[in-house]
């Protein structure tokens, strides 16, 4: 199977996770797309790792550290998402200005 | 015959994928996105044991669709799908949104396809990559991002914590806030 | 069938498909044995016995979160444990070492959330 | 004391966002495994936490002190009985009481002392259910099947002598409607025994648990204030430390004679009173052993006259039921049906302090709450 | 002999069909099985019968007429909710647990299939139903369901690192993440060597598995008096069955499973002597299985529940540290013990 095709594969998904940040009002949405992105970047990363056998597993021990890295962002980003929940009564995205406020 | 096999599976999976992460971009409602989420990261999963990273597709089984979703599930619940069904929840840029995500795919797929043209993944390893190849590689050669990892973790809880803590004077704050919003949505 | 590793995984999927194919199979047969009566009556929600007051999609609890959060930085920490569980010993104090600082790490910051009181509820 | 919304008051204030915070409107009952019938709890909750609980009444009201002033007297008696279905020999007494101060009947001392077993027997039954009750709102079942083994055997004993498991209807004003049957003696005399030889095992499943403690104490504290100003009475008043018991205080029949104890908790929490509730089962097994054992001989009915008319003039009776005190205020007019009864029932003064005790505590403590204050809901709505 | 039974080759093909029709034979006969013997283990310790009369012998089939009834029940769908979310989530619950017993080795060669990470599979597969459960509690758009999906799912996964962690003990004994390896690697007596490191494993697995299972004393997820039936409130028929009562007999049979093959020796006799090693580890697989099962049902009937802030401290603050620290004590015990205290 050529390499190509699950790196096409992963850009397609980090694209997709492009657009739902771009076009997604909700924050805990534009958060899935991120997630959708690093998911995009961890395939890559297997892909290599398949087919770099020779030199070791580093891709996929890149890929645990990315789904931790990904488990703080998430923790982080949702309660920041709270915070401004409580205080705003909402999470748009686009009304967060609060600098200008 | 086990690359054919293979080969079959891989666009299988590679379609859910694609149609559940369309999923999460377009659902109308937050819940049905996180469940979404929830196919594609099983898909990926499926992608890496095809990859011969089982352990690896079991972690991402583990702490993807076992911890992470559910804690996007308990955000969701915290924040607006209690109060709505259905939303728009699309901005108003969603034409140019497409766009600049279709170049990005374009001139990713481009440069990729044509660095890597006629590499072929193997696809006859009789035994994937065990957990003690993993363990002796973190544990040998990747010490540090290890440890840190450890560290990142303490800072997002800690973070987390100080953040989404209950606090009386977020509260009452919220409490304004509201009446502030509600005067503002009586005056339009 | 293939073998080797894929052959396992083979068995797991079509145990999968096995699984969706018994649950849907008996949710097909109730739906053609059993009766079909709807009525307004007996769709509504179900609170006590009187008309809901708001929707039941309401706000979650905070605490909640602090939870949820705990447990995805323990299950992080498990995702690197097991590697290390099998490793261990071959490698001997430096692994043990290291793993004894991650724990100890993680431990702060269930203690710090002991200290905060996130985890009380009143 | 606070002002009991309606629901549609709560849903205007949900619309007009006065409850901004985010907190849900929870109904619990009147159809819920919890509430022992139709009782309403208009909660707001914030997560796990009651904000506030009001209770809603009156969803079995009959009209109790209505219908009885189209009934004459032996009909009345009936009907009681089933006011309170978990005590009706109790409910029975303070009417008959009443109608022989009125009538100035005298009743024999038989009638007296069997009164005081059937009396003291049904308050074993009642208190039984809610041992099982409580204990299966906590989550453990198997008291409920303990608790209801030993009622099979008292209920078997009452059933040979008034053909009644619930509603026995075997109170007369002037004494009882007939003697109680050969063995009846023997067969009560052994299951109250067997009740206070079991007590260790109940003992042992609930009251010495460790789980049950974390749940019960200091979950719930009633004051002595609130007891006080609510009018609370029975096991729950005794729960928090308010020594009132009318067998004690104003002795009627002839518990003067017997030798017992009234269990007095201190703190007032679920636990307190679960404890009162259990020991009181001991205390009245005592009464029943000590009441068969003096029992005289004697006829069990008074000189009562062919029709029971009650001359004009009021009167007020109070008992203690197993759930509290029990008032009847009669006023006759020398009719052959009461022109006036008021009822005092215990368990509708006694709800009456739940949104208090309710205030800020989670929604399991919420259930044990509940579960120790024992009500019964034909009691508050009579 | 029929000509096709004496031409029968037993190749991969019908291994797997073999397996597959035990596997789904097994679960749901086991389902209901462990539904009639949790009606009678309880009655008998409550001084009662139990089931007695359908099917004739102590009611035997009670269980079986139940499903039928089910089966036969109205499948009623609340107008207000999520309808796909609402009808699919019984199987996200139920099928996660099928897949835990794909794993769990009746007898040396008896497994359906051996991973090389099989202890991390069954984590990471016993994680997912979680999901489910909030899918129904949240799609029921019902204020007890969704009260009780946030307890039963934060319960869930306070209770799954419990076992993680002590799951993760025993993988460090037995150097290995395959589930056959683990059984091998135990040495008599399985449980309580090394010293006090199992036996602390066990009591910590058991608990969070009681917790998993909603078992009292944590069964405040489901627990009536409160919140009716918390997610699956207004759930009917066959999926309420699915997502409920198959899902909690099938988990707690998978559970005795994983607590005989991590802890008490897996099909391997119960002490080394000569006549037992006779018999086939299937019975002696049984057995340990019908031990657990009892020890889960005995806790059943035996305690009240406790509140939901008192069992998440228990978690917080009990098992987690309690299980770290365990995980630590092994470590230094397997490096720094002497030799001779091994075998």
């Amino acid at each position: 199977m050529p390499l190509s095709y699950v790196l096409v594969l992963a850009a397609l998904l980090f694209s997709i996770g492009v657009y739902g940040v771009l076009a997604r009002q909700h924050a805990v949405l534009v958060l899935l797309s991120i997630e959708l992105m690093l998911n995009a970047v961890n395939i890559n990363l297997i892909a290599f790792s398949a087919w770099l056998q020779d030199t070791g597993v580093p891709g996929q021990v890149f890929a645990l550290f990315i789904i931790a890295v990904a488990a703080a962002e998430v923790g982080v980003g949702l309660a920041l998402v709270i915070l401004i929940y409580r205080n705003r009564r909402n999470v748009d995205v686009e009304g967060l200005s609060l600098m200008k406020w | 015959m086990e690359a054919a096999w293979q080969e079959g599976l891989f666009f299988v999976f590679a379609t859910v994928i694609t149609v559940s992460a369309i999923g999460v971009v377009t659902a109308r409602n937050v819940i049905h996105a996180a469940l979404f989420l929830v196919a594609t990261l099983i898909g990926a999963a499926c992608i890496y044991i095809l990859m011969f990273a089982e352990f690896v597709a079991w972690a991402q089984v583990l702490v993807y669709v076992g911890a992470i979703v559910v804690l996007m599930l308990f955000g969701l619940m915290l924040t607006r799908a209690p109060i709505g069904k259905y939303g728009e929840y699309d901005n108003d840029q969603k034409g140019l949104a497409a766009i600049v995500a279709a170049a990005v795919f374009g001139v990713t797929a481009w440069v990729l396809i044509d660095s890597f043209e006629g590499v072929e993944l193997p696809t006859d390893r009789v035994a994937a990559t065990t957990s003690k190849d993993v363990g002796e590689a973190i544990f040998s050669s990747y010490v540090l991002p290890f440890e840190l990892v450890s560290v990142l973790l303490l800072a997002a809880l800690v973070g987390a914590v100080v953040i989404a803590r209950r606090d009386e004077r977020v509260t009452s704050r919220t409490i304004d806030a509201a009446r502030r919003e509600k005067a503002r949505e009586e005056d339009v | 069938m293939p073998e080797g590793y894929f052959g396992q995984y083979f068995t797991i999927a079509i145990f999968i498909v096995a699984g969706v194919v018994l649950v849907l199979g008996t949710f097909a047969l109730a739906k053609l044995l059993s009766p079909f009566q709807p009525h307004t009556e007996k769709l509504t929600t179900y609170e006590s016995g009187i008309d809901p007051i708001g929707t039941g999609w309401s706000q979650a609890n905070v605490r909640y979160y602090i939870f949820a959060l705990l447990f995805v930085i323990f299950d992080v920490e498990a995702i690197f444990l097991f590697p290390w569980a099998v490793v261990f010993e071959r490698l001997g104090t430096q692994a043990f070492v290291e793993m004894v600082i991650f724990i100890g790490i993680l431990t702060l910051a269930l203690l710090y959330a002991i200290k905060k009181k996130v985890l009380e509820w009143l | 004391m606070t002002q009991i919304r309606t629901p549609e008051d709560v849903a205007r204030e949900v619309a007009e966002g006065g409850l901004a915070t985010q907190q849900m409107i929870l109904n619990v009952g009147p159809q819920h495994p919890a509430t022992h019938g139709v009782f309403r709890l208009l909660a707001t909750i914030d997560g796990e936490i009651l904000a506030e609980a009001e209770p809603v009444i009156g969803y079995m009201h009959r009209g109790y002190e209505k219908l009885v002033e189209a009934r004459d007297y032996r009909q009345i008696t009936n009907l009681v009985s089933r006011m309170d279905w978990l005590s009706g020999f109790n409910n029975e007494l303070p009417l008959a009481m009443a109608l022989e101060t009125l009538m100035e009947i005298e009743v024999p001392p038989r009638a007296q002392w069997l009164r005081v077993v059937m009396l003291e027997m049904n308050r074993i039954l009642n208190h039984l259910m809610f041992f099982a009750s409580f204990g299966a709102e906590l989550g453990a079942i198997t008291p409920t099947f303990y608790a209801f083994r030993e009622r099979e055997d008292i209920q078997l004993a009452m059933e040979s002598a008034t053909g009644g498991r619930m509603h026995f209807g075997f109170m007369r004003p002037g004494g009882l409607k007939e003697d109680v049957p050969r063995g009846f003696i023997a067969q009560a005399l052994k299951s109250v025994r067997q009740v206070i030889a079991r007590l260790d095992q109940y003992e042992d499943l609930l009251v010495g648990n460790e789980i049950f403690k974390q749940r019960t104490v200091d979950v719930g504290v009633l004051s002595r204030e609130q007891v006080m100003s609510y009018g609370v009475s029975g096991p729950i008043a005794r729960g928090s430390g308010v020594s009132d018991d009318v067998r004690k205080d104003e002795p009627y029949l002839v518990y003067d004679r017997f030798d017992f104890n009234v269990p007095i908790g201190h703190s007032g929490d679920c636990f307190d009173r679960f404890w009162v509730l259990v020991h009181e089962v001991v205390e009245s097994a005592r009464i029943v052993e000590q009441a068969i054992e003096g029992l005289p001989a004697g006829p069990v009915l008074g000189k009562v006259p062919r029709v029971i008319q009650a001359p004009e003039g009021e009167v007020y009776v109070r008992a203690e039921n197993p759930l509290g005190e029990l008032g009847y205020y009669l006023a006759s007019d020398g009719d052959r049906r009461p022109y006036r009864l008021k009822i005092r029932t215990p368990s509708f003064n006694n709800v009456s302090v739940l949104p208090e005790v309710l205030r800020g505590t989670f929604v399991a403590d919420m259930i044990a709450i509940l579960g120790s204050f024992f009500f019964v809901l034909g009691d508050i709505d009579r | 002999m029929p000509e096709f039974i004496q031409n029968f080759e037993l190749t991969a093909w019908w291994i797997l069909a073999i397996k597959l029709i035990v596997v789904l034979t097994v679960v749901p006969v086991g389902a209901l099985a462990g539904g009639y013997a949790l009606h009678k283990v309880m009655a008998h310790l409550q001084h009662r019968l139990g089931p007695m009369y359908a099917g004739g012998f102590h009611g035997w089939a009670q269980t079986l007429a139940d499903g039928i009834k089910f089966v036969l029940k109205e499948d009623i769908i609340p107008e207000k909710a999520d309808k796909p979310v609402f009808k699919y989530a019984p199987a996200i619950i139920f099928i996660p647990i099928l897949l835990l017993y794909l794993v769990i080795p009746v007898d040396r060669r008896l497994i359906v299939q051996d991973l090389d990470v099989g202890l991390f599979y069954l984590l990471a597969v016993s994680s997912i139903p979680a999901i489910g459960i909030l899918m129904a509690g949240w799609s029921s758009a019902n204020k007890y369901a969704l009260i009780g999906a946030l307890r039963s799912a934060a319960q869930l996964i306070a209770y799954e690192l419990p076992i993680v962690l002590s799951a993760a003990t025993v993988a460090m004994l037995a150097g290995t993440l395959s589930v056959v390896g683990i059984v091998e690697a135990q040495d008599w007596p399985f449980l309580f060597w090394p010293p006090g490191i199992g036996l602390i494993a066990f009591i910590i697995f058991f608990a969070g598995s009681v917790a998993e299972m909603n078992l009292p004393p944590f069964d405040m997820p489901v627990a009536e008096s409160e919140i009716i039936t918390g997610a699956f409130t207004e759930y009917s028929g066959m999926r309420f069955i699915f997502g409920y009562f198959f899902a909690e007999t099938a988990h707690m049979i998978a559970f005795s499973g994983l607590a005989v093959t991590f802890f008490l020796g897996g099909y391997r006799p119960i002490v080394p002597w000569e006549p037992l090693t006779v018999i086939p580890g299937i019975v002696w697989f049984m057995l340990k299985l019908f031990v657990m099962v009892f020890l889960y049902l005995w806790v059943r009937p035996t305690f009240p529940r406790l509140r939901e802030d008192q069992l998440q401290k228990f978690a917080w603050k009990g098992l987690i540290p309690g299980s770290l620290g365990l995980i630590l004590v092994a470590g230094a015990w397997i490096l720094y013990a002497p030799e001779w205290l091994w075998h």
